[in-house]
């Protein structure tokens, strides 16, 4: 039984509208990248990047990959794009305006045939692995096959929480290791340096606050229930709600605090904590590690995952200890 | 092609228009306010017309309003951006020109080496 | 996938080829940390675009796998930049620069009769 | 009662690590004892299954090969896990003293060690290519905060070139796996292994030599070690220890399981283990010309883990169990003395408030213990009998002379020559008396802990016990050879 909305046109029928969207994104993400790479200017070029994660989002989309469209978006484009734009504004705050030195690592006769010979190969290798009839019996095949195994219908959610979990849990380890990562090597924040202050009194602002802030909550919930049978679920959820996080850090409504608080801790932890707990307490009951035993089961995971994924994503983002309300 | 689907292109068709109208006023015009003005005019009515688009073609309604609800955000979003733009360009001394005082030279014209006046330098 | 390679799956390909390679080049070429992080993402959506679209040529619905496989990555390559990004004003704070080697000359200098 | 254990290896530090994130003091010790201390308690129910039934899988979530990820114990993952387990415990036992639990430093230290142990166990124990590439990554984004954590310019510069060259080489691994899995269909180690011999070999070639590329890179092996010495000589004492002896080497582990398991009938095998051997004979050489020129005592020492992992891969072309046991031998050895090394070199940085070469004149006096460990380390590295590292280069020998790969014989005795030579260099340096005229006070040496003096001492005793108690360890490695290894 497949997900009722994952339709799938057959994409051996080359329909000649598809192409020509397909080519133009192509052509725009393969020139945004070179925009990326040439600008002498870094602040341009950090723009391009991420209108190139938005135009990602949409190849995603294309390629019959509505999760990653979801995750590309609010992941690849959105917070990234908000960490680039925040650290070039610290690295501005003392004046001078980090440009590109005039000589580069490896002169351009020896980039460019290393640089061209490593897209040949990876044309050319992908040209022969697409030419190949498709091996039979791969993972995927077995995945879709065993998915009412896991109780949820839509497939990257059954890998990613059913069939290969302990990645998942592994992965939330990679976040909280980044998240220390930037603690251990945090300079000590200048009061005031969290950007933003300057917004504060803004009329508009406090309206714009009190309709998104409300609707990025509502979007992450929405996803996070979605996930079961749609696309969405917790990753894209919690960069949607450390979305909302990071406009009110930008708005002045959150200030940098001294110390990580209590709860903060809690929720950095949580997602890590819950899932290991929950595949311990399935093992020690008889069952196998990590065989999380109903959806109920894998949607308390996923609201923990959710609310790590997002306190951990908006403390990078203000690059302080902690947060807490504006005084 | 039913009527709907006549509808529904001609609306995506002229929302592509206002697009291509905001973009071109974004890179002839002279100054900032006069780029913000031609963007969030040109392409909120064009995200409009292009979210009416699918919302004809589509039947159960709700997927209707999720795209009204896409065109509320982008206003949202376009507009107090906007404004801060506007509001950062004015503090940082790039005061409009007066209607009074006649503007130092006409941007098209003014070959920007030798014009120093403020608009001509904002442009290049 | 086995009669005509389908197009569009050629498209991605090409652009996957593309970017990466473009993204190397950049690499290569720059020495302002910030630019090489903004280069290595590229590489990384590179590698994610070639990931899906060989996975995605199969004929039968979309293969979950590789899906999976890239939203993990996506997660990864966003901590990693944070972390990347964190460590840059730490060296940006003590160096007061923004690129690893343009200190090396000075540096070497004094690493030769350090305290 | 292994797969608990199995499951208790990688979970109890990575709950620790959580614990350890909590506020206060007493989280922060509930964490590091409930992490660290049963890990040698586990492993011996690990060790003893394994010994009896042999090596073991253990499927996570209940799914089979493809589909879901498998945990693979053999006796080379279970001699890593004790390494992990041995080593990392007595680093920590260092680190108690210049990391206090309850001070900021502790604070930012123990969660991202107990992390790195749990991500080291994953890695030692998994036997999925994606899930490895997972484990890489959590080791590289844990390792260069501890590095950085010593909080000078050169420790925060050398993080930041490692975390840029190790994201490059996580992409190549990457690129790798994905042009396996679209070869093969399938992510499992072993159950590609079959599989490979019957996929496009173009394909496949390029997957296993952009692995191999970025496992070189992580590995530091010779033309892309760049970023090795200056990372493990400025890191703080515990942490070069355990990135000198176990992270580096954890990419050679994945070699080994990349070429000797997963790809042992491919297409280029044999010409990719010359390679490689090339590789390991060039390291082993500029490694040792390049510790002999240092000026620092732990850039001698960093230098010197690059010469040594040369050592591990000569043995790929050779395909004989004595070569696998040179191997393994040589993985022990190393990784203690290298240890014992880098704990004793940090005791003499704390006492003396410098490393250099020229201000270690008569150290006998002002730190004896230290300088002792550092030369019963130095037996084991050079591989003068009866130390763990003589066995591992004496079966490395037998075997090169077995396989008839002459060249093999005269670079592993030039590697040890030079090894005698940086390690002979720095205890001359150590035991020169300085001109009596201005007689250094003895008491101008800051005191250290007894205890950090006494896990550098029990390190380098255990490299040498290495050697006297080779035979039950070297019967219990005989058991988990290579496939394509059975020959004498």
């Amino acid at each position: 039984m497949r997900a009722p909305d994952m339709r799938v046109p057959d994409m051996r029928v080359p329909d000649m509208i598809g192409l020509g969207i397909d080519a133009v994104l192509a052509l725009a993400i393969v020139w945004l990248a070179l925009q990326t790479v040439r600008s002498r200017d870094l602040f341009k070029a950090m723009l391009m990047f991420v209108v190139f994660g938005l135009l990602m989002s949409l190849a995603w989309a294309r390629l019959h990959a509505p999760d990653l469209a979801l995750a590309e978006a609010a992941i690849g484009a959105g917070i990234t794009g908000a960490l680039l734009l925040v650290t070039w504004r610290r690295l501005q705050a003392d004046g001078h305006e980090p440009a590109d030195s005039e000589h580069p690592p490896l002169p351009l006769w020896l980039r460019l045939p290393t640089a061209g010979g490593a897209s040949m190969l990876v044309a050319s290798i992908g040209w022969v692995a697409l030419e190949l009839p498709a091996t039979p019996g791969t993972a995927g095949e077995l995945a879709w096959q065993r998915i009412d195994d896991i109780g949820v219908s839509n497939p990257v959610t059954a890998v990613l929480l059913g069939f290969r979990a302990y990645d998942t849990l592994l992965e939330m380890a990679v976040v909280l290791a980044a998240w220390l990562g930037a603690r251990a090597v945090a300079i000590e924040l200048r009061p005031g340096a969290l950007p933003g202050p300057a917004y504060a009194e803004v009329p508009l602002v406090g309206a714009l606050l009190s309709l998104v802030v409300p609707i990025s909550i509502l979007v992450a919930v929405y996803l996070l229930q979605a996930g079961g049978n749609a696309p969405g679920g917790a990753f894209q959820g919690g960069a949607v709600l450390a979305a909302g996080g990071v406009l009110l850090c930008l708005t002045g409504r959150l200030e940098a605090a001294a110390q990580t608080s209590g709860l903060e801790r809690v929720l950095l932890v949580l997602g890590l904590v819950v899932f290991s707990l929950a595949g311990l307490l399935v093992m020690a009951s008889g069952g196998a590690m990590l065989a999380l035993p109903g959806l109920w089961a894998i949607y308390l995971v996923e609201t923990a995952l959710l609310l790590s994924i997002a306190i951990t994503l908006v403390l990078l983002f203000a690059a302080a200890p902690g947060l807490r309300r504006a005084s | 092609m039913n009527p709907q689907e006549v509808i529904a292109s001609l609306l995506l068709l002229s929302g592509c228009l206002f697009f291509i109208a905001g973009t071109i006023g974004l890179l002839r015009f002279p100054d900032v306010f006069s780029r913000l003005h031609a963007l969030t005019k040109a392409d909120n009515l064009g995200l409009f017309l292009i979210c009416a688009g699918p919302a004809m073609r589509r039947e159960p309604l709700c997927s209707a309003g999720l795209l009204l609800i896409v065109w509320m955000l982008g206003l949202l979003a376009a507009t107090v951006s906007c404004h801060l733009i506007a509001r950062r360009a004015v503090r940082s001394g790039q005061m409009e020109p007066r209607a009074s005082e006649p503007p130092a030279c006409v941007p098209r014209t003014c070959v920007p080496r030798t014009c120093a006046s403020r608009t001509c330098a904002s442009r290049t | 996938m086995n009669d005509a390679l389908n197009p569009s799956a050629l498209i991605y390909l090409l652009t996957a080829a593309a970017v990466f390679g473009i993204g190397l080049h950049g690499l290569l070429q720059s020495r302002q940390i910030l630019r090489q992080l903004l280069t290595i993402n590229l590489m990384g959506s590179g590698i994610f675009l070639l990931l899906i679209t060989l996975g995605g040529g199969s004929d039968g619905p979309p293969d979950p796998v590789p899906q999976a496989m890239v939203l993990t990555g996506i997660v990864i390559a966003v901590s990693a930049t944070g972390f990347a990004l964190a460590l840059l004003l730490r060296w940006h704070e003590l160096s007061d620069s923004t690129e690893l080697d343009a200190v090396a000359d000075a540096d070497a200098v004094q690493d030769a009769h350090d305290e | 009662m292994t797969s608990e254990a199995l499951i208790g290896l990688i979970f109890l530090p990575l709950l620790g690590a959580c614990a350890a994130v909590l506020p206060g003091r007493l989280p922060t010790r509930l964490g590091i004892v409930a992490g660290l201390l049963p890990l040698p308690g586990l492993l011996v129910a690990v060790t003893l299954s394994v010994w009896q039934q042999g090596p073991a899988f253990l499927e996570l979530g209940g799914w089979a090969a493809p589909l879901g990820i498998r945990l693979f114990v053999d006796p080379l993952a279970v001699l890593m896990l004790w390494m992990v387990a041995i080593i990392g415990g007595l680093a920590a036992a260092h680190a108690w003293f210049d990391f206090r639990p309850g001070s900021p430093a502790g604070q930012k230290f123990w969660p991202l060690w107990l992390l790195l142990t749990s991500a080291m166990n994953a890695l030692f124990l998994s036997a999925d290519w994606f899930n490895l590439y997972v484990c890489l990554e959590l080791i590289t984004l844990t390792a260069i905060p501890l590095i950085a954590l010593a909080d000078s310019k050169k420790a925060v510069r050398a993080a930041m070139r490692y975390l840029l060259l190790a994201l490059l080489a996580s992409l190549l691994y990457l690129l790798g796996v994905a042009l396996l899995y679209n070869a093969t269909g399938t992510l499992d180690l072993y159950q590609m292994a079959d599989v490979l011999a019957a996929a496009p070999s173009a394909v496949v070639v390029t997957a296993l030599a952009l692995m191999t590329l970025g496992l070189l890179l992580k590995g530091a092996v010779f033309p892309l070690h760049a970023w090795l010495p200056q990372a493990h000589a400025s890191a703080p004492g515990p942490v070069s220890t355990v990135l000198s002896a176990l992270v580096v080497k954890s990419a050679i582990y994945l070699l080994y399981r990349l070429w000797l398991w997963g790809a042992a009938d491919a297409v280029a095998t044999e010409l990719a283990l010359m390679l490689l051997a090339m590789l390991g004979a060039a390291a082993l050489l500029y490694g040792g010309v390049l510790a002999l020129l240092q000026e620092r005592l732990k850039l001698v020492i960093a230098y010197s883990t690059v010469a040594q992992l040369g050592y591990l891969l000569l043995i790929l072309p050779m395909a004989s169990a004595t070569a696998w046991q040179a191997g393994t031998y040589q993985l022990l050895s190393h990784g203690l003395a290298k240890a014992a090394m880098f704990l004793a070199a940090a005791n003499i940085l704390h006492a003396l408030r410098s490393d250099r070469l020229s201000d270690l004149e008569r150290l006998d006096q002002r730190q004896p213990l230290s300088l002792f460990a550092l030369a019963i380390a130095g037996v084991s590295i050079m591989g003068l009998p009866p130390s763990g590292g003589f066995l591992a280069k004496w079966l490395l020998l037998e075997a090169a002379w077995r396989s008839g790969h002459w060249w093999l014989l005269a670079v592993i005795v030039a590697g040890s020559l030079l090894a005698a030579a940086y390690v002979f260099r720095i205890l001359a340096a150590a035991l020169r008396r300085g001109d009596p005229t201005q007689a250094q006070p003895v008491a101008d040496t800051q005191a250290i802990p007894r205890v950090q003096t006494a896990c550098a001492l029990l390190l380098a005793l255990l490299a040498l016990a290495a050697g006297f108690a080779a035979a039950p360890i070297l019967a219990f490695i005989d058991t988990g050879l290579p496939s394509a290894w059975s020959g004498p």
